[in-house]
């Protein structure tokens, strides 16, 4: 079996989670002091889907740490998919649906990398990934359901699918193995010193899995005090405790969007469609080397995506809450 | 994305199956809908005959409206939660599927079945395959958990005997097969392409023609599958798309991102 | 075994769900017709917790009603409980903790039955109820978890608690039979006509029981548009669609409390724990023909609680927000 | 609610437990606490020696601060919300024990046993009971998937050989029985009365006490004990409460619901 479905047994799940310093401290530091928490090898869990929320600014630096051989899971992959493949980063990739977007068709790398088998895109349902981490989030090894069962897509994943009776109504359920990855990579709105963290609009799978990670990540569009958490604790999404980093990443979702900030930047994500659909292999390579060693910093990043464009996806991205 | 070029007809082959599609949803009903023609598709059907109609995107949405030229790219982003009646984590909202709130799912197909299964994972040999797909998403969870319709182009090369992997699950091989295989609940109810409508035969659950778009034969359907189709006792010619509906989609999609 | 550890077959729930009507309807009743909804002998799933959003008017209703036998669920059960059953309403309450509050000493009432052998207290750990509802709203027979094992609160409950080995990791888990009820009686900040709701503060197990309940009566403090809740749909927590009965009533919790709008209303839980440790019989007794047989309508119940302890509960319930 | 007069003594009974548990507290904790003598014994431990002591109320809140006069009748009213860094439904707050974040919790008792099981259930016969207790609440679950600290008065009713029901799981028949029967995480850590401070021995698992408070005896404490206590190598006696202690408590609950 592969790494992915080895569930952690119990006793192991909570020796780690004890070992960790829980305590409430600040924890804010660089993308580069981020990047030191992940291991080569770590199984990276990524927030947010397709093209809302990823954590971007955090890829970015992991790319530019040059970390080995990570297994990312994900609820949907896109873009950063692509580029983690290309970069070397991971050889395997576990999520329900990997390619930049339907817009620009099937991503050329991602078929360039699985067709050649140079990495693994391990395919489970868009909900057996959630109750996967759902099952990790509740300190549980499996959660039942009741999909996946039957298809190709159930029987490909091999063992790490199993079925029983229930023993109260005799019916046959699916049994899906918890998901506990060793870090989770989740950008937010808004947080504060001590990893607080309050998300806006759609949450995708982030709370599970920040709450089934053994180390959490956040980039946060903003740091903000303690005390503005407490005035709305009730907007409170992820408890202090499971976060080991917090990192002030303004704009760190681009070219993705960052519900209710800004949306997708369009113009970029059509060319970098383009040039990796001329040339799976130089194609994210050559944008790599632009836009992901090149630049000396993350605003040395966004000024590459433009002023421009940062401004239209910022007016777009706040169109959300106009009547 | 067609065949059809605008010049031969009044609308795309794309609007023709937009429009189809619309008409087969019932007002009240609850669909859970991909991006795209299903969009396109239930938006149509709540500005005509279903006004009550909710929309499930499985990015978490319940029950948004589509702002006209601002289509979402996919089901998970902001566009997809305006003035929508609760916004909700992914897995919850697909919960609602195995709960058993919804009524039908709606998606698009790359490759589909005689008796309805779809393949969007791998074309050729999973372990070698010729094209991988991006994959499942939450087509496998939609079509295990409800009754669905699916809308695609009507091609040979889509339309197979068998497809080469079954990543959302029809009636699996026929017959009660679907239910021995540990789903009995839901099942491919009605495909919708530019060419006909079809269901399901009620015993053998092979692919039925229930109706025919208008100027399209028997043989032009059959000629554009790659498996023998049944034809229902009584074969109906859909009326083709009303200026109405036409003028809902295209102010709906004025770039024609998805009805060009 | 009883009734509440039946767990329904998924085809039984299935259709008993697709036979309700769903659409977008209004849905709104006075709290008499919404008391025609729950039959005699339904199992009723009582939202809130102790003295918190209490569906207090909904059960002031069903109480006059004289509905019969009802099998009552809720996470903690409060003075709500001695009146239920004191009335004849139910005989059977499953619940994790059953008295009025910790500071009036344990309740009479809840003595009288029980030990008298009048009416059944059916003990699960407050854990076990949350995940009971929640594998009920997941659509799964049942839920692993990792408490009652070993202790006699699991042994209480028999057969309805079982163990297993998992086949992930040879450990033995707890399942948990998932509990669907007939009716939830859920109180509410604000919600429209259609039943989409929005929740301040505490949560307790209102989500899961609402989406576990094959039926949903919504009392709310008040009825807002459908436009307002769209305007901030992150903060809807309750679908139209489980819904199927909306009824306003202000102050809808008295004597109990409503988060941020009104806190318990002390003096007259005082008053109550005097009268009812003073006699468990007659007490009770005394109580319900004043309070709830003798007005005629929920602001003539309200009057009686007297409109200096109703602004009293309102100024305390709204300091919640103050700094 | 004591036995002690403040004649007698500079505080209660009640505050001396108070003061006792809340110097087993560490900076740093994440505590599970009930309200009464848990919470205001946390509250005290955070404005002295343990500032950045997380609590958690199984009503769904996490790191409140309690506004002195404010105490919540339960933990499940919005006075538990006040100032706190995160509100969550009841099942993922117990949840948060399941998953490991919870270092301890702190409760109180109605009647413990020699292995530190604890009884809120059933007194005299489950099918019989002389007395129906409240029962479990999230006692059952705090006390399977942590380590404990129960505070509670020392009288020899409420500590029996043998519990007449177990409904918080202590060390279970003692030695390895508690992992045997299915629990090997957590355990009863410390039991603190208004007498002692007392642990349970690595290997049987019986109750031992490890410091006395001032003034009392061995024999006193073996007096209010139904059943044979262990005594530590060094049974230390306990520092009284101090001034500032008291003062703390004293603000917290100036009517003295708690600590009467």
């Amino acid at each position: 079996m592969s790494v992915d479905t080895e569930v952690k047994p119990y006793q192991q799940l909570r020796r780690e989670t004890m070992e960790r310093d829980r305590g409430l401290r600040e924890k804010v530091m660089s993308l580069e002091e981020a990047a030191k928490l992940v291991r080569d090898g770590d199984h990276v869990g990524i927030g947010g889907c397709t093209m809302s929320r990823t954590p971007t600014a955090m890829i970015w630096a992991l790319i530019r740490a040059r970390r080995k051989d990570l297994v990312v899971s994900r609820s949907i992959t896109s873009s950063e998919g692509d580029l983690l493949f290309a970069s070397g980063v991971s050889k395997h990739i576990i999520t329900s649906w990997f390619t930049q977007g339907i817009v620009w068709g099937v991503s050329k790398v991602m078929r360039h990398h699985t067709e050649k088998k140079l990495a693994r895109f391990e395919e489970w349902s868009h909900m057996s990934m959630g109750l996967r981490y759902r099952a990790g989030a509740m300190g549980i090894p499996f959660m039942p359901s009741r999909s996946m069962i039957g298809s190709d897509v159930g029987k490909r994943v091999g063992d790490s699918l199993k079925t029983m009776t229930c023993p109260f109504t005799g019916e046959e359920v699916v049994l899906l193995p918890a998901l506990n990855p060793d870090v989770a990579l989740i950008h937010v709105q808004r947080c504060d010193a001590y990893g607080n963290a309050q998300l806006d609009g759609l949450q995708f799978m982030d709370i599970d899995m920040a709450m089934a990670a053994n180390k959490v990540i956040l980039t946060t569009e903003r740091i903000v005090s303690n005390d503005q958490i407490r005035r709305t604790p009730d907007q409170t999404r992820i408890p202090f405790f499971t976060v080991d980093a917090v990192v002030e990443a303004p704009m760190g979702c681009a070219p993705h969007e960052c519900y209710g900030l800004y949306e997708p930047f369009f113009g970029h994500l059509d060319e970098y469609a383009e040039i990796t659909a001329k040339d799976p292999v130089k194609g994210p390579q050559q944008y790599l080397e632009e836009y992901y060693y090149g630049p000396k910093s993350w605003p040395d990043y966004l000024a590459k995506l433009g002023m421009d464009a940062v401004l239209d996806a910022c007016r777009r991205g706040r169109s959300v809450h106009n009547d | 994305m067609t065949k059809h070029s605008p010049a031969a007809s009044a609308y795309t082959a794309s609007e023709l199956l937009a429009v189809m599609a619309a008409r087969l949803l019932k007002d009240g009903q609850i669909v859970f809908a991909g991006v795209g023609i299903p969009l396109l598709a239930a938006t149509l059907a709540q500005r005509s005959h279903t006004p009550h109609l909710t929309i499930l995107f499985e990015g978490g949405t319940i029950g948004p409206f589509i702002v006209p030229g601002e289509l979402p790219p996919s089901t998970n982003e902001q566009r997809c939660t305006r003035r929508s009646n609760m916004v909700l984590p992914i897995t919850d909202v697909l919960l609602l599927l195995q709960r058993g709130y919804v009524d039908v799912g709606f998606m698009g197909g790359a490759q589909i079945d005689r008796f309805g299964n779809l393949n969007s994972s791998f074309i050729g040999d999973a372990d070698n395959p010729r094209i991988r797909l991006p994959g499942t998403g939450g087509g496998n969870d939609i079509s295990s958990l409800t009754d669905m319709i699916v809308a695609m182009k009507h091609e040979k090369r889509r339309f197979v005997a068998d497809v080469d992997f079954i990543t959302s699950p029809g009636w699996m091989k026929g017959k009660a097969s679907r239910a021995e295989r540990g789903l009995p609940q839901g099942g491919m109810w009605r495909v919708v392409t530019d060419l006909a409508v079809m269901g399901f035969d009620e015993d053998t659950r092979e692919m039925k023609v229930l109706a025919l778009n208008q100027g399209v034969t028997r043989e032009q359907v059959q000629e554009n599958t790659g498996f023998k189709l049944l034809f229902d006792a009584h074969v109906e010619t859909a009326e083709p798309p009303r200026a109405d509906e036409l003028a809902v989609l295209r102010e709906l999609d004025p770039e024609r991102l998805y009805t060009a």
